[in-house]
């Protein structure tokens, strides 16, 4: 960490970057979010495992664009957004410093968004046994506990949204739930409009979401959204070869293989 | 449950499935009237909230078709189509949406015959499965919802 | 290795030379035959020329009987046999309803899962490796290889060789050092049931295919039937008759053909129970 | 508020005997938002356009749903007929009660229940339909032929002698496709090179034909008035601008054993090779999977002995680009080949021919110089069986139609045999004789009558060799299926005409349809058969289905005049189906956050990037722009955007949710 | 909501298709099988004949065709079907009609030896569950009077142990007569 500071300190004083986005101590042990403009205000950053939030969904907000070039201190979460927010054309190499960090606290410099990327070849993005296991235990249930299970999980929402809000991911200016010609989505929280929703949010991720939890870990009624991006990602995974987020063009379902599946065809 | 005849949508594209039934028709074979056929311009074109908005709307099946592989008047619109679909039907199975109720199929414009035996078998099946009154549970929930607001 | 083994009745009676054969051929390529326990007559043409349901009911008792002892595939040398056990087994998986029915009739669970093999399907699969090495003696002839009906016909449901002109039979001769000539008449009809019921038939039928193997210069005709043999064999006085002439080409069992090739024994071959006599081994 | 016209025809009794069409428009009288509801016999006739027009005017319609046949048959009609009523082409929709409803159910009450919802369906969508102005681009006055048969060559001097440019592009390093190869022609017996060979030089010598031969189509891009095509030229390893055709090279050429195409196989070519005398250009190219010195690295005669110096082998394959406004396809058909039928020996038996190689023994420039030979000993047949149908008419074999010319080519082939082998005797085994056409049946006749050819009504079972005879059993079903053996000397089968191989990859190139024979579909069986079902793309001769010289040759005019009519205006109006970026007010500007993975997502890289700038200058925002040129409409990007910012005229978000709202909410 | 419902159909070509699933009309008369059928010269009614007299629908001819020789004389060694080109497949059809020709006693006169022979192999079957090949021919015999035929290959055979004198039997004779009663006899 303390590279990772003093690095900090340098960049603000040379004016390189007018803000370090990185992780302070919040209230209840519970990290949060740093914006830190002042040089003396850098030793108040840290890191720890309890840092999950991911930072990158403040460098598409219009609040903090504000305060001028960013430096973020970002763990492996934090550089797969990078990587596809960059894909995704919202943000520009020139327009941010990454500072790197590695799970025991070294800084890592990044030159370039493509060293980013391949910095990433080594920490492939893949399920754990516990998420595994979790998938394959919905997976297992028959189809009417399967609807039964997430009518009910889904029940709790009442679309706060705040699963968006702290999506790096989710940065239109305009959300398709918000749309009303027509209205794809009722407005109110309940079942229907919650199913659709979060069905919805999880297909618009497809191939995008880069499975930080940052929605599940934001939402107040602890709901398992994040399954829902988990199976996609898995099925991304084994059905289309899918790898993770990547510079390269293309993306999962803006591209095709001519011999992607079809079983399930007539 | 004899008495249950089934509400099927069908999503086709102009090229190929809507030209097909068009053959079917000019072939004078028969097929049940439970389907109706909404013209896209492509596969490509259908959105999966549309299937959603469907079983929410009451249809008790849906049939998705287009274009054979390669075959697309534009190229790769049912390519894409495909692509998307391996996803969400993965995804709608997942969550416990019976996707024994959307039957997926390439009918060329020169299928008339399919297309009648997908509809007739896609009704049979669906008629088989009965009403899908778990997706109509919750849509109703939202009309009482609703009213009562 | 153990392969189910249905020998059918014309191997135990009239044709037991082709059980021999198969029987020593196996013995030497370490193959173990085991019958299936309490086998009928599969009904044969005349099962099928009197009623579907007896022609399907005999074949099935014998695969559920093969099932029922846990056999996955069983060798049908019988051209015959092989054909009724597998048109039953492909009526049957096309027809659930019929299947159940059948299944009542013989009073015996049935799943027609059991594969079905011919002789040639056996040692393609599970001796053309072998073959080479245990050659003693190869069999320097020209062979007519005759296929018949039973064997190639009907494609859709036996899925063996092509129909017209065949080959495999062709292959496996000229790999234990045969020469196979090109004919006609591999796949004409001999006259099959006919045997005894239409003679005049058998021996103008069966004429026409032995005079086209002899005219191109065939020193034996291979089969793969029993039904074939006979009539080509032991019906020689009616063929005789139909050509007006005396031929003496004989008649080999292609697993007697290989058995000579590896060195087998005539008499554990079967070979002195041929009407024409088989000179040269 | 809509004012709905909803206008339902019986189409004669097409739709009104199955479908109660007055319930019908009772009925959607009573749907909100329709203004007027009329039931008519035939609403595409001409009372019938202009009671829709009076009802426009009338009633102050906003919105038309005509319920009748397919809108892929007359939806231009109806928008036609609203436009000169004064409200906009885009405002009329169809449903389609005639090939999805009537046509399909019997007459019950849930057939008309369900036209009923066909129609609510299509009110719903009328109601969100926008006024839309067509969009006009210009056209490119030069065509694209590919094929240089008689199809492409009747087709390339039509548009040529129009005034037009017209590249001409040919896979064979000649052109004069199949009929270059026939030897006489029913029902005349002209001589098919004699009326050929002078309109391939024509085509050679005209100012407004380019042509590429031993060339390919390597890809096309674009639309009607405005494709961009690739054609790959072939390496020919020979320089033509220097090449004089002297034969020198050919002559000395030690791969003398490769099966002339040109001959059917029947004799051998060298691997540097003009593929017969008067092929246009004449002049050769070298094969090099057979050359020695391409396959081993040695030899180079042909080159020695070249004294213009004209042979390359360094010579690579070319790619060019052209740009065309139309195309016409005329890539011809292809004979089923060996193994087909193995029951007739054919691949076997030296002496069992297909038509095309009997065109070739027959024909004056062939391997025998029109003497009719066995391939095996070169004796003259005493006894000829032909077998018609071999292949066609046959689904065991996967082949249902009927090939059209074998008939006549087959009566033409027993007459030419019995004309040159006096003594012979000729059998023809058939199932029908078709042989519609001008002098057709006279001709055929004249085989049976004059040239007393035998004709066996029955279909062969086997040919098998014996003796140096080939044993022909059939039956004379004419005679209860009497068995019928013949020992002949040569049989001909009348093998099917089947679609050409790559025929099938050609199509996608194109983005055209083809049939379940790979044959190419035409845009309508009846009123559109030059056109395919891709705007500026047509069609001539044997690639869309067997046909005989005449037709072809009819075809091919049809086809070039409709690319000359396509010629003659010098802008197109086009469909306004495409997709747009939608545009707010500022700050926004517009809902799309500018992902640009509808970029990736676009068969036509039609998505461009548009900047919006202040007043100073400085970029605000980028958003995603679809150029209307390039569009086609297909709308996989509208399925794709998260914000729903981008949207397809004509099918839009609206139009859609709208329609299937309507259908399940009854 | 119904799917198309077809005619009811009668007749012997209605029969076929509902047995077998043959449509007689499929056939386009190429002749094809006759021209194949190793015994379409012994027939009194050559296959592709047959298929025409079915398409016809005339009772006389549904009458002439099971009380034909040709149907017995089939030896189902499905050369037609194999070289057929509407894939019809005409020796199920001969199946079905020789059977409907004996349920209905009609089998031609000329069929005699070769439908006794069938009764005699069948016969065996039943009281043996397998084919004796000696009682075979002795019952052959004995329906026929075609008592010297063979005589003269017999005692070749019986000299090479080609025939037994005592038949291999089954173990499970009730099961095999079960069949036998619920098919064949029933009818």
């Amino acid at each position: 960490m303390v590279d990772v500071k003093k690095k900090a300190a340098e960049l603000l004083s040379s004016e390189a970057v007018k803000v370090i986005i990185g992780y302070t101590e919040g209230t209840g042990g519970k990290p949060r979010a740093a914006f830190i403009q002042n040089v003396a205000d850098v030793e108040k950053l840290i890191f720890n495992s309890q840092c999950v939030m991911n930072l990158a969904v403040y460098l598409t907000k219009a609040e903090i664009k504000k305060l001028g070039k960013p430096a973020i201190v970002a763990p492996v979460n934090v550089l797969r957004a990078i990587i596809q927010l960059a894909f995704e054309v919202q943000i520009q190499e020139s327009d941010i410093v990454v500072l790197g960090i590695t799970p025991d606290e070294k800084l890592v410099e990044f030159q370039s968004f493509a060293a980013i990327e391949s910095y990433l070849e080594d920490f492939k993005m893949e399920l754990d046994a516990k998420e595994k296991e979790t998938l394959a235990k919905i997976s297992g249930m028959s189809l009417e506990e399967r609807w039964a299970y997430w009518t009910e999980e889904l029940s709790e929402c009442f679309k706060c949204y705040a699963c968006r809000a702290a999506c790096p991911m989710c940065y239109c200016h305009k959300c398709a739930v918000e749309q009303n010609k027509p209205q794809w989505i009722p407005v109110a929280a309940h079942q229907l409009g919650n199913m659709e929703w979060h069905i919805m949010r999880a297909m618009h991720l497809a191939g995008r979401c880069v499975n930080c939890d940052a929605c599940h870990n934001a939402c107040p009624k602890g709901i398992n959204l994040n399954f829902l991006t988990k199976l996609m990602l898995a099925d991304a995974q084994e059905q289309l070869g899918y790898t993770g987020p990547t510079l390269k063009e293309g993306n999962l379902l803006s591209t095709y293989n001519p011999n992607d599946q079809e079983n399930f065809i007539k | 449950m004899s008495e249950f005849e089934p509400k099927i949508v069908a999503f086709v594209c102009n090229w190929c499935t809507y030209a097909g039934a068009d053959l079917t028709g000019t072939s004078r074979i028969k097929y049940a009237t439970n389907v109706k056929i909404v013209r896209f311009p492509c596969t490509g074109r259908i959105d999966f909230m549309l299937l959603l908005k469907a079983f929410g709307e009451g249809a008790d099946g849906i049939i998705i078709s287009g274009c054979h592989p390669n075959d697309c008047h534009y190229t790769s619109g049912n390519f894409h189509a495909r692509r998307r679909w391996v996803m969400f039907r993965g995804l709608m199975n997942f969550m416990g949406i019976d996707t024994r109720r959307v039957q997926f199929s390439w009918v060329s414009a020169a299928e008339g015959a399919k297309w009648a035996e997908i509809v007739n078998t896609t009704v049979d099946e669906v008629r088989e499965l009965g009403p899908y009154t778990d997706y109509k549970k919750v849509a109703d929930y939202l009309e009482t919802e609703v009213t009562n607001g | 290795m153990t392969l189910g083994f249905y020998p059918g009745c014309s191997l135990t009676g009239s044709s037991r030379e082709y059980a021999e054969s198969v029987v020593a051929l196996c013995e030497e390529l370490g193959i173990e035959l085991k019958q299936i326990p309490d086998w009928n007559c599969c009904g044969a043409t005349a099962a099928h020329n009197m009623d579907k349901e007896l022609s399907l009911s005999l074949p099935a008792r014998i695969l559920a009987l093969a099932e029922k002892d846990g056999m996955t595939e069983i060798v049908v040398p019988c051209a015959a046999c092989y054909s009724r056990l597998s048109t039953t087994q492909y009526e049957l998986n096309q027809d659930e309803t019929l299947k159940a029915k059948v299944a009542s009739i013989i009073g015996m669970p049935y799943k027609g899962s059991v594969k079905i093999l011919n002789v040639i399907q056996m040692l393609q699969k599970y001796a053309v490796d072998k073959l080479a090495d245990k050659i003693k003696k190869p069999f320097d002839k020209e062979v007519a290889c005759y296929y018949g009906c039973l064997l190639v016909r009907p494609h859709e449901v036996l899925q063996f060789d092509r129909v017209e002109d065949p080959q495999t039979m062709d292959v496996l001769m000229a790999q234990v050092g045969a020469k196979p000539i090109d004919w006609a008449f591999k796949t004409e009809c001999c006259g099959a049931g006919f045997s005894v019921s239409q003679p005049d038939i058998v021996g103008k039928l069966s004429g026409k295919i032995v005079k086209d193997a002899v005219d191109r210069g065939a020193k034996a005709i291979i089969v793969a039937c029993p039904m074939c043999h006979s009539n080509l064999d032991m019906r020689r006085p009616a063929i005789d008759s139909y050509l007006k002439t005396k031929v003496d080409i004989p008649v080999l069992y292609v697993t007697q053909v290989i058995g000579l090739a590896l060195g087998i024994n005539r008499e554990k071959l079967g070979l002195p129970r041929h009407f024409v006599p088989v000179t040269f081994a | 508020m809509s004012r709905i016209g909803v206008f339902v025809c019986h189409c004669g009794e097409n739709i009104s005997s199955t479908v109660d069409v007055e319930k019908v428009a009772q009925t959607a009288a009573g749907f909100d938002g329709v203004a007027y509801s009329v039931d008519y016999k035939y609403m595409c006739s001409d009372p019938g356009q202009s009671l829709i027009k009076q009802a426009i005017k009338d009633h102050n319609l906003t919105g038309v749903v005509v319920s009748a046949c397919s809108p892929r048959m007359h939806e231009p009609t109806f928008r036609k007929a609203c436009a000169e009523a004064g409200l906009n082409g885009y405002m009329c929709e169809m449903t389609n009660l005639r090939e999805h409803c009537s046509w399909v159910h019997e007459r019950t009450e849930e057939t008309t229940e369900k036209a009923i919802d066909l129609v609510r369906m299509l009110v719903e969508k009328v109601k969100n339909d926008k006024p839309l102005e067509p969009i006009k681009v210009p056209i490119f006055k030069t065509a694209l032929v590919i094929g240089g048969g008689i199809a492409g060559i009747q087709t390339s001097l039509d548009i040529a002698n129009c005034g037009h440019k017209v590249i001409l592009v040919e896979k064979e390093p000649s052109i004069g496709g199949h009929m270059s190869q026939l030897s006489e022609t029913f029902p005349t017996l002209d001589c098919s090179q004699c009326i050929l060979t002078p309109r391939m030089v024509e085509v050679a010598q005209h100012p407004n034909i380019t042509l590429y031969t031993y060339s390919e189509l390597e890809s096309l891009e674009g639309y009607i008035g405005n494709f961009k095509a690739k054609i790959r030229k072939k390496a020919k390893s020979v320089d033509h601008s220097v090449c004089t055709g002297c034969g020198d090279c050919w002559t000395k050429c030690p791969s003398k054993k490769i099966p002339s195409e040109f001959n059917a196989g029947l004799d051998n070519r060298t691997a540097i090779y003009v593929p017969f005398p008067q092929a246009v250009p004449n002049k050769p190219v070298i094969d090099k999977d057979h050359c020695t010195y391409y396959q081993k690295g040695k030899c180079r005669l042909c080159e020695k002995n070249c004294k213009p110096g004209a042979i390359h082998f360094d010579l690579e394959d070319e790619i060019i680009e052209v740009e065309v406004g139309g195309i016409v396809v005329t890539t011809g058909f292809d004979v089923k080949g060996t193994d087909f039928f193995p029951e007739y020996g054919y691949g076997k038996y030296k002496d069992v021919i297909t038509g095309l190689q009997f065109e070739r023994l027959a024909s004056a420039s062939g391997p025998t110089l029109g003497e009719i030979k066995r391939p095996s000993d070169g004796k003259v047949p005493e006894k000829i069986v032909f077998i018609a149908c071999a292949g066609s008419r046959d689904p065991a074999k996967g082949i249902d139609y009927c090939s059209k010319i074998c008939c006549m080519y087959t009566a033409k082939h027993a007459m030419l045999y019995q004309h040159k082998v006096h003594t012979g005797k000729s059998y023809v085994f058939y199932m029908d004789i078709r042989a519609g056409g001008k002098n057709y049946e006279e001709f055929v006749r004249r085989a049976i009558e004059e040239d007393k050819v035998n004709y066996v009504r029955g279909r062969v079972s086997t040919v098998y060799e014996k003796n140096g005879k080939l044993i022909v059993k059939g039956a004379d079903t004419l005679m209860n299926g009497q068995p019928v053996e013949i020992e002949a000397d040569m049989v001909v089968l009348a093998t099917a005409g089947v679609a050409n191989c790559g025929s099938e990859e050609l199509a996608q190139k194109l983005h055209v349809s083809y049939d379940r024979y790979k044959f190419f579909a035409e845009a309508h069986p009846k009123l559109k058969p030059v056109e395919t079902n891709t705007a500026g793309i047509f069609l001539a001769g044997a690639c869309q289905a067997p046909k005989d010289i005449p037709e072809t040759v009819g075809m091919a005019s049809g086809a070039a005049a409709k690319v000359a009519a396509l010629f003659s205006q010098d802008e197109l109006k086009r469909e306004p189906l495409i997709a747009v970026v939608n545009r707010q007010m500022p700050p926004t500007f517009s809902s799309c956050v500018g992902c640009f993975l509808c970029e990736t997502a676009c068969p036509y890289r039609a998505i461009e990037r548009e900047e919006i700038k202040d007043r100073a200058g400085n970029v605000i925002k980028t958003i995603a722009k679809v150029n209307d040129g390039l569009c086609q409409g297909c709308g996989t990007c509208v399925a794709f955007c998260r914000t729903k910012s981008i949207d397809i005229q004509g099918f839009t978000n609206e139009q859609m949710y709208s329609e299937v709202m309507a259908l399940l909410n009854d | 909501m119904g799917h198309h419902q077809p005619h009811e159909e009668s007749g012997l070509a209605a029969d076929v298709k509902k047995a077998t699933g043959v449509v007689a009309e499929k056939c386009y008369q190429c002749g094809k099988c006759s021209a194949g059928c190793p015994v379409a010269d012994e027939m009194d009614l050559p296959p592709s004949l047959v298929m025409r007299m079915l398409q016809t629908n005339q009772p006389e001819n549904d009458e002439k065709i099971l009380r034909s020789k040709t149907i017995w004389l089939c030896l189902t060694c499905e050369m037609c079907i194999a070289r057929c080109p509407m894939s019809i497949d005409i020796p199920k059809v001969m199946d079905f009609l020789r059977e409907k020709s004996r349920t209905e006693k009609k089998i031609s006169s000329n069929a005699n030896d070769i439908v006794a022979f069938h009764d005699s192999f069948l016969l065996s079957v039943e009281k043996t569950g397998k084919l004796y090949e000696l009682g075979l021919i002795a019952a052959y015999k004995l329906k026929t009077f075609h008592l010297m035929q063979d005589v003269a290959i017999a005692p070749a055979m019986i000299q090479k142990g080609k025939l037994h004198f005592i038949p291999e039997m089954v173990k499970d004779r009730g099961n095999l007569s079960s069949i036998f009663s619920k098919t064949i006899k029933k009818k």
